[in-house]
C-alpha cells in the first residue's frame, strides 16, 4: 500500500510535528515528544482530562484536545499503547489541582500502562479515575460488555466529561458523567479495504475484492461475518439494527448519531449511510438529536465505516452541545 | 556460581538477537489471533533494554530499572509492556544486589508472574505468556547451578505448548474468536519457548 | 473499486438526501433536487455567490453553503458539470437583490451551463458575474493560465468573497475580492491511487503499485510526470518549488496554506507533508499565517494531496479570518 | 418531401439506439484524450431527449425545447451541453413550424456550428465536433431530398476524420497534451462519424 512517508520509524514524529504546526493550541511534550497537551492546560481549579493510545486514528486522540474537551494525551506508535512514561507526563500535563480522568479506550496495553501510569502519580499526590471507552458490540457479548473494545464513540464520552469538567464540576462528577456516556454508547463498524502499518510488509488484513466485513474492530479485529459486499442500505439496515437489539430500550429514545469514516470512504458514502440511518430511527420514532458525519476515528487509509448511537438524556445533550474548540471539533458558544 | 550485572546484559543481548530473528515466525503466529506484531514487539523491548544497559550499571537495582524504562519506551503493546513491568519490578526486588546466583532464578520468575497477574489481569490457565512462565519456574524451582537451566526450560516449555496447544485463549484479542484459538500456539507462550529453544541450541 | 453505495444512478441523489438531512441549513430545491441553498439565502440586500460543478469532490462545492461563503450551488452527477436549468435556480436562490457573483471551477461544461443560465437570469432583471477558479498549475503553462482548471483553492475564493459579501460589498467588489483571490492562489496535487465513478466498470485512470503521478487533476487528468512512489518530503518539496516557481514573487512575502486530502489519504500523511512544506517556507522567509490541513476538495476514494498557496495582503487575510460557518468550515466571530 | 416532428422523434430514438451501442467505443477514445464520458454522456442525452419527445408536439419549437430541456437535464458535460444547446436554439428558431425539408438541413447544421462556437468558445480548425458538423453542413447544401443524404453525410464524415486525425487537439481536456493527440480521432468528431455510418448501413 502506498503513501506519503518518509522512513516509517519517523511516521509518527513526523506526523506528531505537522499536526502540532498546523494547530497552535497543541503543545507537544514529553521526554519523547510523545505528548499532546492543550497549550491553556493544566487549567487551575479545573478536573483535567487525559486519553490517548495508538497513533494511525487521527483525528483521534489528539484532534480532541482542546477547551470543553481533553486536556492531553499520550500517543503511542502505529496501533500500540502508549508507554508508562508518556502516561505519566500526560496525567501531569492535565492536572490541575482538582485531580485527572484517564478517558482512554479498553484495550490491553493501554490499559495497563494508564493503571500504572496512574499508581504512579498518585505516589505525587494526583488523584487518578478511570472510565473505559467500550462502545464496540462486536468485540465482546453484551454480559461481558466491559470487555468489549473502545472505538469512535470514545469522543462523545470527551465531548460530555470535557463539558462537564471545564464547567467547574469535581473528579467525581466528571467520571460519573464519562461513565453514563460509555454506558449509553454502542459502535458497530465495517470494512471494506484494510490498512496497512507503516513499515509492515504486508496490509494489517486481507479482504476479497468482492467482500465486506461487519463488525471489523479498528485495528482489524475479526467482525461477526464477511461475505459479499451488500447495497448500502443494507449494511446501514444491519448496523443500525445490531445497535438497537444491543443498547437498553430506557436509551433509545432520543440519539446522537454518529456515521464516521474509517479513513478511505468518501462523505459521499456516509451522508448515502446516514440517509438511510435516520429514515430507520425516524421509523422507529427515535429522535436523531444530533447527528456527525465525516473522519472523527480511522485507521488511516482503511475503507469502511462505523455507525455509533448514544441514547441522551437531558443532561447528556446539553453537555454535548456545550460550547467547545478544539481542532477537529468546535461547538460555538 | 553467580552473574554480574555483566553477565546479565549479555544476556540480554543475546535474548535480543534471538528476537530479531524469531520476528517474522512470531508476527505470523499473533497474525492468526491477533495483530501480527509480537515479533515486532519483542524485537524493539529487548533491543532497547539491551542497549540500555551496554555499559551495565553493577548494582541490578539500576540494572533491572534502565533495562525497564527503555523497555516501556520501546511499545505500549500488552507483552511489551509486561515485560517492562517486570524488568521494573525485578529493580524494585534487586535494588542492593550485584550478583544473582541459580537459586534466584525461580523465584524471579515467580516475581515475573506475579506482576504479569497483577498488571495483566489475566489469571493462570488463560493460555498467556504467563502459563508459560509459570511452567518453567517449576521446572527450575531448586536448581543448584545454571548449566541444566536452558535444556530443562526447554523441556518444560515444549511440554506446556503441547499441553495448551488444544486450549482456547481467553485473554486479549484471542478470546474474542476463542475456537479458533484451539489448535494454535498462544504468540507470548511461543516466544518464551522459541527463546529457550535458542538458548539451548548451543548447549546441546 | 468497492463502495458503500446503493444503485449507481441514485448515487448523488441519496448522497444530498443524506448531507441535508445531516445539516439542517443546508436546503435541498431545484426542479430535480440538484440545488443546495443555505437556509437563510436569499439575504435581502447581500450580494449572492453561487457555485457548483459536478457530484465527488466532497466538503466541495455544497459544504462551503454557508454564511459568509457561498449561497446555492447547482450540482452535476459525479465529475459532471450542472445543468442549466439548475444553474438557472442556484442564481435564483442566491439573489437578494444586489446581484449574484457566478464563482466556480474553470471546466468546458461548468461554463457553457452557467454562461447560458447567466444570460437567462438576466433577461429576468437579475445581474451576474463571473469568477472562474483556474488554480491548477499542472493544467496549462503560465502564458495559458486563464485556461488552467479550478481545484481545491477554489474554497479559499469562496471565503474572501463570501466575507466581503456579508459585510455589505456590491457586486463589483465582491467580484473583485474573488478575482483577486483566485489571481493569488496557486494548487498543485498528487495521485496515488485512483477512484471509480459509480457505474463505471473502471477506476478513472490506472497507476503501478509502485507509481505516483505529480500535477494529476482531480478527475484523473494527466499530470507533469509519473514516477516511482517517492518519499514525502520530495513529494512536498517538488510541489511547494513548482507553486512558487508559479506564483509572482510579489505574492510570495505571507500565504495561507492549504494540504488537502484526494479523498483516501489519512491525515497522518497530510501532516507529514505539512510538517516539510511548513519548513520549506520558513527557510524561504515567506509567513505562513494560517494553515488548513484536511478534506476540502476530494475526488471520492482517490488517494493522493493537493497543495494549495494564497499570497495574502492584509485585505485578503482580513477577509479569509472574517467568521464564516457552514457544516465543513467554520471561523469562530 | 418533408418531416413531421413524428418523424424527426423516430430519427432522434434511433439515433438514441445507435449512442447507446457506440457507448464504449466512444468511451474508450475519450479515454485516451480526456475523461472517458463521451459515451455515455451521449447516450443520456439522447435518451433523455427521445424520451422527451416520444408523444411528439406538432410544433417544432415546442419539440426541440422539450429535446433540449431534457437533454440539458441529463448531463453538464461539454458535448452534452452543447448538443441540448443546440436543441434549444432549434427550438427559438423552428417555432411555428411543423414540417422540416431536405432544404433546411444545411442550415440546421448551420445553425448548430454557429451555437456551438458560440457557447463552447472554439474556433473552426480546433479539431471538435464542430469541424465535423461544418464539414457535413458543406456537404448537404443545396440538396434537394432526404434520400442522400447519409451517405453523402458519411463520406464527408470519414473524409474529415482522416483529415484530422494528423492534427493536435487544441480545445478541452485534450489541448493540454495536444501532441498525444495527434494521430487519435477526436471523440466528439468520432462520435457524429459513427451515427452518421450507422445511419448510412441499412441504406447500403
Ligand atoms: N492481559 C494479559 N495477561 C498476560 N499475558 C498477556 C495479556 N495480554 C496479552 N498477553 C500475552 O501477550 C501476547 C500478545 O502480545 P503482543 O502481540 O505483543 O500484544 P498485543 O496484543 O498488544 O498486540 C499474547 O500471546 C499473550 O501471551
Ligand atoms: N468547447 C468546446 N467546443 C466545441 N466542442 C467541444 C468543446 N469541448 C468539448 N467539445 C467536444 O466534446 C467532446 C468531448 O465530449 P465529452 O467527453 O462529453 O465532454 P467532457 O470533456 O466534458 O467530458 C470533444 O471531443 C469535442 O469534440
Ligand atoms: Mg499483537
Ligand atoms: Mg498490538
Ligand atoms: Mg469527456
Ligand atoms: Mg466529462
Amino acid at each position: 500500500m502506498k503513501k506519503l512517508m518518509n522512513a516509517p520509524d519517523a511516521y509518527v514524529d513526523e506526523m506528531l510535528e505537522g499536526l502540532c504546526a498546523a494547530h497552535p493550541t497543541l503543545v507537544r511534550t514529553g521526554e519523547r515528544g510523545r505528548v499532546i497537551r492543550d497549550a491553556r492546560a493544566p487549567k487551575n481549579g479545573k478536573v483535567g482530562i487525559v486519553s490517548g493510545g495508538g497513533s494511525g486514528h487521527l483525528p483521534l486522540f489528539t484532534g480532541y484536545v482542546g477547551r470543553g474537551l481533553i486536556d492531553s494525551c499520550a500517543i503511542g506508535e502505529v496501533f500500540a499503547g502508549p508507554a508508562v512514561g508518556d502516561c505519566v507526563e500526560a496525567i501531569k500535563a492535565a492536572e490541575g489541582g482538582r485531580g485527572v480522568l484517564r478517558l482512554y479506550g479498553n484495550y490491553g496495553g493501554d490499559r495497563m500502562n494508564f493503571d500504572l501510569a496512574g499508581e504512579l502519580v498518585e505516589e505525587e499526590g494526583i488523584r487518578t479515575t478511570t472510565v473505559l471507552g467500550c462502545d464496540d458490540i462486536a468485540s465482546a457479548a453484551p454480559e461481558e460488555s466491559a470487555k468489549r473494545r473502545g472505538v469512535a464513540g470514545l469522543i462523545l464520552a470527551y465531548k460530555a466529561a470535557g463539558a462537564a469538567a471545564e464547567q467547574g464540576a469535581d473528579l467525581d462528577e466528571v467520571t460519573r458523567v464519562a461513565a453514563k456516556a460509555v454506558e449509553r454508547m454502542r459502535t458497530i463498524g465495517c470494512a471494506l479495504y484494510p490498512c496497512q502499518v507503516p513499515g509492515a510488509a504486508e496490509p494489517t488484513f486481507t479482504i476479497g475484492e468482492d467482500e465486506m466485513e461487519m463488525g471489523m474492530g479498528i485495528h482489524g479485529e475479526p467482525g461477526i461475518w464477511r461475505r459479499t459486499l451488500a447495497p448500502a442500505d443494507e449494511v446501514a439496515d444491519e448496523m443500525l439494527e445490531r445497535l438497537l437489539a444491543d443498547l437498553p430500550q430506557a436509551h433509545q429514545e432520543r440519539v446522537w448519531v454518529l456515521v464516521n469514516s474509517l479513513g478511505a470512504t468518501s462523505l459521499d458514502e456516509l451522508f448515502i449511510i446516514y440517509r438511510r440511518v435516520k429514515a430507520g430511527l425516524d421509523r422507529r420514532g427515535i429522535t436523531v438529536l444530533r447527528p456527525l458525519v465525516g473522519h472523527y476515528a480511522t485507521s488511516m487509509e482503511m475503507a469502511g465505516c462505523s455507525l455509533s448511537l448514544i441514547g441522551v438524556d437531558d443532561e447528556l445533550d446539553a453537555l454535548l452541545r456545550a460550547p467547545a474548540d478544539c481542532p477537529f471539533w468546535r461547538n460555538q458558544p | 556460581m553467580s552473574v554480574t550485572t555483566t553477565g546479565f546484559a549479555a544476556l540480554l543481548t543475546r535474548v535480543a538477537a534471538i528476537a530479531a530473528e524469531r520476528e517474522q515466525e512470531l508476527n505470523k503466529a499473533d497474525g492468526k489471533l491477533g495483530d501480527g506484531d509480537t515479533g515486532m514487539t519483542l524485537r524493539r523491548v529487548f533491543a532497547k533494554a539491551a542497549e540500555a544497559v551496554a555499559s551495565p550499571p553493577a548494582d541490578y537495582g539500576d540494572f533491572f530499572k534502565r533495562a525497564g524504562m527503555a523497555a516501556s519506551g520501546a511499545t505500549g503493546s500488552s507483552l511489551g509492556s509486561l515485560v517492562a513491568f517486570v524488568f521494573l519490578a525485578f529493580g524494585k526486588s534487586y535494588a542492593g544486589r550485584t550478583e544473582l546466583s541459580a537459586g534466584d532464578v525461580a523465584a524471579m520468575l515467580g516475581l515475573a508472574r506475579e506482576t504479569m497477574l497483577a498488571r495483566g489481569g489475566a489469571t493462570l490457565g488463560d493460555k498467556t505468556v504467563v502459563d508459560m512462565l509459570a511452567a518453567i519456574e517449576e521446572a527450575l524451582r531448586g536448581a543448584g547451578d545454571f548449566a541444566g537451566m536452558p535444556k530443562n526450560a526447554l523441556a518444560a516449555a515444549e511440554a506446556t505448548l503441547d499441553d495448551y496447544r488444544a486450549r482456547p485463549n481467553r485473554v486479549g484479542r484471542a478470546r474474542m474468536f476463542a475456537d479458533r484459538s484451539v489448535g494454535l500456539d498462544d504468540p507470548g507462550m511461543l516466544a518464551v519457548a522459541l527463546i529457550c529453544r535458542d538458548l539451548a541450541a548451543p548447549a546441546t
